[in-house]
């Protein structure tokens, strides 16, 4: 139940500085991919840091994730290790 | 009848067996302490008037003990296997004087391209021959097995080698059979409507009877 | 979003806020999970018997291949050629009868029916969390049943790549041999997978947050916990199977090119996402029943269950494991053998839950007072047979000795052992456990047993000699293995298991009187015919509609039997209130946080 | 804006829910978000799988697709996202009101009709510009199996094949199409319910800050479909 009082905690985070911030890394993102002169690697390791931080980003502060507790974080954060270790799994296979 | 592995017919088999016969034995222990138990008890412990149940909620000491004697068990057993596990499938192992065959599985049956006399693949007079696998005794033979169309198995009972052939991928199998003799290869993933007789025949020859046969081969033009 | 069940407060009595409803609402489009786990059960019942006409004519083609088949002239020519199966039609039977069996028999069965029927009545709630949602988990299971069904009625017959649908064979309509049949086949599991998600998600979210005052975490009985477990191992899985069933029908139907080796796909990714699913699977098959089976042995042997939290523990420990061993599937796949190595101590590690459970299953027989009604007697077999089929899975284990019998009958009886031996004597044991609580009358007693000592029987005859006949080498889902040579000598044990097949089968019809004959003219049920602690049994037989009136309050754990405080008689349930037990605290409806 | 006092009249009427100490529906929502998780990972990991285990590499970022419409599209589902959330802060404050005047001030303050409606334009419209960008691909010539024969795209592909990844055209359109359009399902069934939950439960102000659930909840879907956007655009478009 969501009754403004059963929040207390937390006060209510800047979510247009959140936007402000998504936007300028989207802009980033795509400056990065086009215009700057990195290399290939640095490239696709910028590109997915700045992707996973504009993900936590929406899941911390859009979705509540940084207000809630823990058993409920638990939920989302179970089946990412299960993701990493399928994709990892098939991706050495292929490379041994 | 037949009540156990087939006949050995390679260098395989011998600890394939052994490890299934330990195993055997170590399972059957397990099972006839279950089994004996359990009727142990639904023969002793029936229901009779006037008894009670021991009321208990267990016993750690006793939980720790039959939790630790397979974790034990498993653990050495996973560690023996995979001994053999490396020797039979690692790329690794494949013996440097292994005689290549090509071996193609398509819907339904198996071509075997051998290196004809200049004992490499990939040369001009390799000949290719549908559902016959000649192959040397004693001497490392390595399959090279494709896939045309769909998932097919190289399986060989008495060698104790199984491989699926995937298309799209090249896999080699490595064996060293031990007996000369006639045996079968069958196809051991469902691969269509055929795959019950996606058959092909083994020969196991001796070096001199093998290059016979491939001199004929040569002489006979097949292709 | 708010449905009608949510608004209420709790312990409000649905019964009194509604007017009669129609027949229709009550019993067809119904949301009471109660409702909902009978219709599971009659509709998963009816694809057990189409799944075990299925296997019949498997036996008969492998004892006799060749043979016309009796009764075979009834099939359409495009199925059998005067009367004996064709090849093509013996790869639809084997395809179907896996998939029928795994999906819609075996997994609504437990999953469907007893989680929906059992999980409100043993916590303690109304209802599921989410009623409507689950009405819609058992309409699109049965949709999902039926489009698979439809399969053997188009053109080309069902699907025929084995139920695991390894691609390439399967994306593509000229290597299969079938076109609609197979993308039928997709379809139905995409939806079946939504289904299974949908009824998880409720599932779940019941057991988290509708627990009776008092119901404590580990004051849960083991079938719920198992039944949690499953949920979340079904919640996660399913949807990766869903996936790479659509990327199989877009593979068939629009051209792409996952599983397509010539432009680059890749066929061992479907074989990865489909046993990264169908391990789990595995387990949502196994987990169910062996809770079953701890609450019925609990109460057939009148003692507490032994080591009850390493019980949970070892649920999970193997949902956890379950996780990081579908490799073993793909020993001989060509897989890196790296991978291998991995994959066979994972696997074998999962041996070290599987005997906690059975040694704390003896544990609870031991110094008991044991009573064999049937559940009891099923469970029992339940443990031995499972035992055997948990055995068998060392030596597929052990990466070389799985070499001579991957893929083989070695492989097939290990599986039935584990899903007929395991999961389908736990039926049998839940089935007339539960029946009264569904029915409000008893199954017979003199059948039951009688179907058992068969059931057993028959049963060991059919699946044991499929592991020699699999030492010797006969691969499955072949047509025909007499034309082998290596395979001929093993024909009489083939004919035998025919038999034996057979014969079981026939005494499945004792069941299937048994259930249909109690609905109409069993015995009436006593409100606690077991003597069993379960909350459910708290509630007239059958359970009412919205279950208790008032929320129940729960003031022990579900396993005291003979405990020294309950007098004279050997138990004392979850909901009787003695003179020292204090009411639980209920939780404070906004508990702190949001 | 945070109440302190809080009666029993306010306890909205949920039964007591010992468990996870957050309601069914929200509880519910979340594990179904951990499931569309792995149904993502199913998705996108074959599409890494099947990207590393090419021979020769995908076409550039940009030679095929249409970046700078897709980054306009991006910044739609961002601004959507913000909004829905605007949305859930204003209900939670019990601004059920489309726009209203701020005392002293010549700003407009945005309630939760105004904020919902934005979320559900931004989203149709990213509904939109999707549909318009795969006409437009498939009129190039770019079709789920590959670079369609005699197309635009496939002549340049012979021209330029390293930099439009001739040789994995068909996997490039398999996964594109594939991990894109199941996104863009997930968008669609979250415009529907949210246009259905508009008419039925935010115009006739059913929610009130004693009980915005039905809000909170389909934003936490919405933000998740934004969150897998988010990851999708990198790696699909840019890298």
């Amino acid at each position: 139940m969501t009754t403004p009082s059963t929040q207390p905690t937390h006060v209510r985070p800047n979510y247009m500085l959140i936007w402000l911030y998504l936007f300028v890394m989207t802009i980033a993102e795509v400056l990065l991919a086009f215009e700057l002169p990195v290399s290939q690697n640095l490239k696709l390791i910028l590109l997915l840091i700045l992707a996973i931080w504009k993900a936590m980003l929406v899941a911390m502060f859009f979705m509540h994730l940084k207000f809630e507790r823990w058993r409920l974080r638990l939920i989302f954060i179970v089946p990412l290790p299960l993701a990493i270790i399928l994709v990892t799994t098939v991706i050495m296979e292929k490379v041994f | 009848m037949r009540w156990w592995l087939p006949d050995a017919g390679s260098t395989f088999a011998r600890p394939i067996d052994t490890l299934f016969l330990a195993i055997l034995i170590i399972t059957g222990i397990a099972l006839v302490v279950v089994e004996v138990g359990l009727v142990t008890f639904v023969i002793k412990y029936r229901a009779r008037p006037g008894r009670k149940a021991f009321y208990t909620h267990g016993s750690t000491r006793a939980e720790v003990i039959w939790t630790a004697i397979p974790a034990v068990t498993m653990v050495a057993l996973g560690l023996i296997s995979n001994h053999y596990w490396v020797i039979m499938k690692d790329k690794k192992s494949i013996p440097p004087n292994a005689y290549h065959l090509g071996v193609h599985a398509k819907q339904f049956e198996w071509q075997v391209t051998y290196p004809g006399a200049d004992e490499k693949l990939g040369t001009s007079d390799d000949f290719t021959v549908r559902n016959q696998l000649h192959v040397i005794v004693d001497q490392p033979t390595a399959v090279e097995l494709t896939a045309e169309d769909v998932i097919h198995s190289f399986f060989v009972p008495e060698w104790r080698v199984k491989q699926d052939a995937v298309p799209g991928m090249h896999i080699t199998a490595w064996f060293q059979a031990t007996k000369t003799g006639e045996y079968e290869i069958g196809c051991a993933e469902l691969c269509g409507m055929g795959h019950y007789k996606m058959r092909a025949r083994v020969f196991v020859h001796t070096p001199d009877e093998y290059k016979a046969w491939v001199a004929q081969q040569a002489a006979g033009g097949s292709e | 979003m708010t449905s009608v069940a949510h608004a209420k407060p709790a312990g409000g009595a649905h019964d009194a806020h509604h007017a009669p409803m129609s027949f229709w609402r009550k019993y067809i489009f119904s949301t009471d999970h109660k409702i909902i786990g009978i219709q599971f059960l009659f509709v998963s019942l009816f694809f057990l018997l189409v799944g075990g006409l299925l296997a019949m004519q498997i036996r008969w083609q492998l004892g006799f291949p060749g043979k016309p088949m009796p009764g075979g002239g009834i099939l359409p020519e495009s199925m059998v050629s005067g009367g004996v199966i064709l090849p093509e039609y013996y790869i639809q039977l084997v395809t179907m009868h896996g998939t029928f069996m795994v999906f819609f028999a075996i997994m609504p069965l437990l999953v469907g029916v007893y989680a929906n029927f059992l999980i409100p009545l043993k916590i303690g709630t109304h209802d599921m969390a989410f009623p409507r949602i689950n009405m819609w988990s058992f309409w699109l299971a049965l949709l999902a049943g039926l489009i698979m069904l439809a399969g053997f009625f188009v053109p080309d017959g069902a699907a025929r790549c084995g139920w695991t649908m390894y691609a390439p064979c399967s994306a593509r309509p000229d290597l299969s041999g079938a076109t609609y049949s197979q993308q039928l086949w997709s379809i139905s599991i995409v939806v079946l997978g939504l289904s299974s998600v949908m009824g998880s998600v409720n599932y779940i979210t019941t057991i988290i947050n509708h627990r009776a005052p008092g119901m404590t975490w580990f004051r849960m009985p083991l079938s719920v916990w198992a039944l949690f477990i499953t949920a979340i191992l079904a919640v996660l899985a399913l949807p990766v199977l869903q996936g790479a069933a659509i990327m199989l029908l877009f593979d068939q139907t629009i051209g792409t090119h996952f599983f397509d080796p010539g432009a680059g796909g890749q066929p061992l990714l479907w074989q990865h996402l489909f046993w990264f699913f169908g391990h789990p699977e595995v387990y949502i098959l196994i987990l169910p029943a062996m809770g079953m089976v701890s609450d019925i042995i609990a109460n057939g042997s009148r003692k507490p269950i032994f080591g009850y939290h390493s019980m949970v523990f070892a649920i999970i420990g193997i949902a956890f494991l379950g996780w990081i061993v579908w490799g073993h599937h793909m020993f001989m796949s060509g897989m890196n053998p790296t991978l291998g190595s991995t994959f066979m101590v994972s696997t074998l590690l999962i041996a070290v839950p599987s005997a906690v459970k059975v040694f704390n299953w003896m544990g609870t027989m031991w110094r008991g007072n044991l009573r064999f009604h049937v559940p009891m007697l099923n469970a029992i077999g339940f443990v031995s047979m499972f035992t055997i089929g948990g055995l068998s899975g060392i030596f597929m284990a052990a990466t070389p000795v799985d070499i001579p019998i991957h893929d083989t009958q070695f492989i097939v009886a290990h599986l039935h052992y584990v899903l007929f031996g395991g999961s389908l004597f736990a039926l049998f044991a839940a089935i007339p456990y539960w029946y009264p609580k569904m029915f409000g009358r008893m199954m017979s007693e003199r059948i039951g047993k009688l179907h058992f000592f068969l059931t057993f029987i028959f049963y060991n005859m059919t699946f044991f000699p499929m592991h020699i006949i699999g030492m010797g080498g006969q691969m499955r889902r072949i047509y025909d293995p007499t034309i082998y040579d290596f395979l001929k000598p093993q024909q009489p044990i083939n004919e035998f298991i025919s038999y034996s097949a057979f014969a079981l089968f026939a005494v499945q019809i004792l069941f299937a009187f048994n259930f249909l004959w109690s609905l109409k003219f069993g015995k009436k049920a006593p409100q606690n015919p077991w003597e069993d602690n379960g909350m459910e049994w708290s509630l007239p037989n059958p359970a009412p509609h919205g279950n208790w009136d008032k929320t129940p309050n729960v003031y022990r754990g579900p396993y005291e039997f003979s405990a020294p405080e309950a007098g004279d008689k050997d138990y004392l349930p979850q909901y009787v209130k003695l003179p020292t037990d204090r009411d639980p605290i209920p939780a404070p409806l906004s508990a702190g946080g949001h | 804006m945070q109440t302190t006092t809080m009666t029993d009249a306010m306890r909205p009427p949920v039964p007591a829910e010992p468990g996870a100490g957050v309601y069914s529906n929200k509880l519910g929502m979340w594990v179904f978000l951990a499931s569309d998780v792995m149904f993502f990972t199913a998705l996108i990991g074959s599409y890494i799988v099947l990207r590393f285990g090419m021979a020769t590499s995908w076409a550039r970022p940009g030679a095929v697709l249409n970046v700078p419409l897709t980054g306009l599209n991006t910044f739609l589902l961002i601004c959507s996202s913000v909004s829905m959330v605007k949305a859930y802060a204003a209900i939670a404050d019990g601004k059920k009101y489309f726009l209203r005047k701020v005392p002293g001030k010549t700003l407009q303050d945005g309630g939760l009709k105004f904020w919902m409606l934005i979320t559900i334009i931004c989203g149709a419209g990213f509904v939109g510009v999707q549909v318009f960008e795969y006409i437009k691909l498939v009129g190039h010539g770019f079709t789920p199996t590959g670079y369609r024969e005699g197309s635009v795209l496939a002549e340049h592909a012979l021209a330029d094949p390293v930099k439009y990844g001739a040789g994995v055209a068909g996997m490039y359109g398999s996964t594109f199409f594939t991990m894109t359009g199941f996104h863009g399902f997930h968008v669609t069934c979250g415009v529907i319910s949210m246009l259905y939950l508009y008419f039925t439960k935010v115009l006739p102000e059913k929610y009130s800050p004693q009980d915005y659930r039905g809000i909170e909840v389909i934003g936490l879907y919405w933000h998740f479909v934004d969150l897998v956007w988010i990851i999708l655009f990198t790696i699909v478009y840019l890298i």
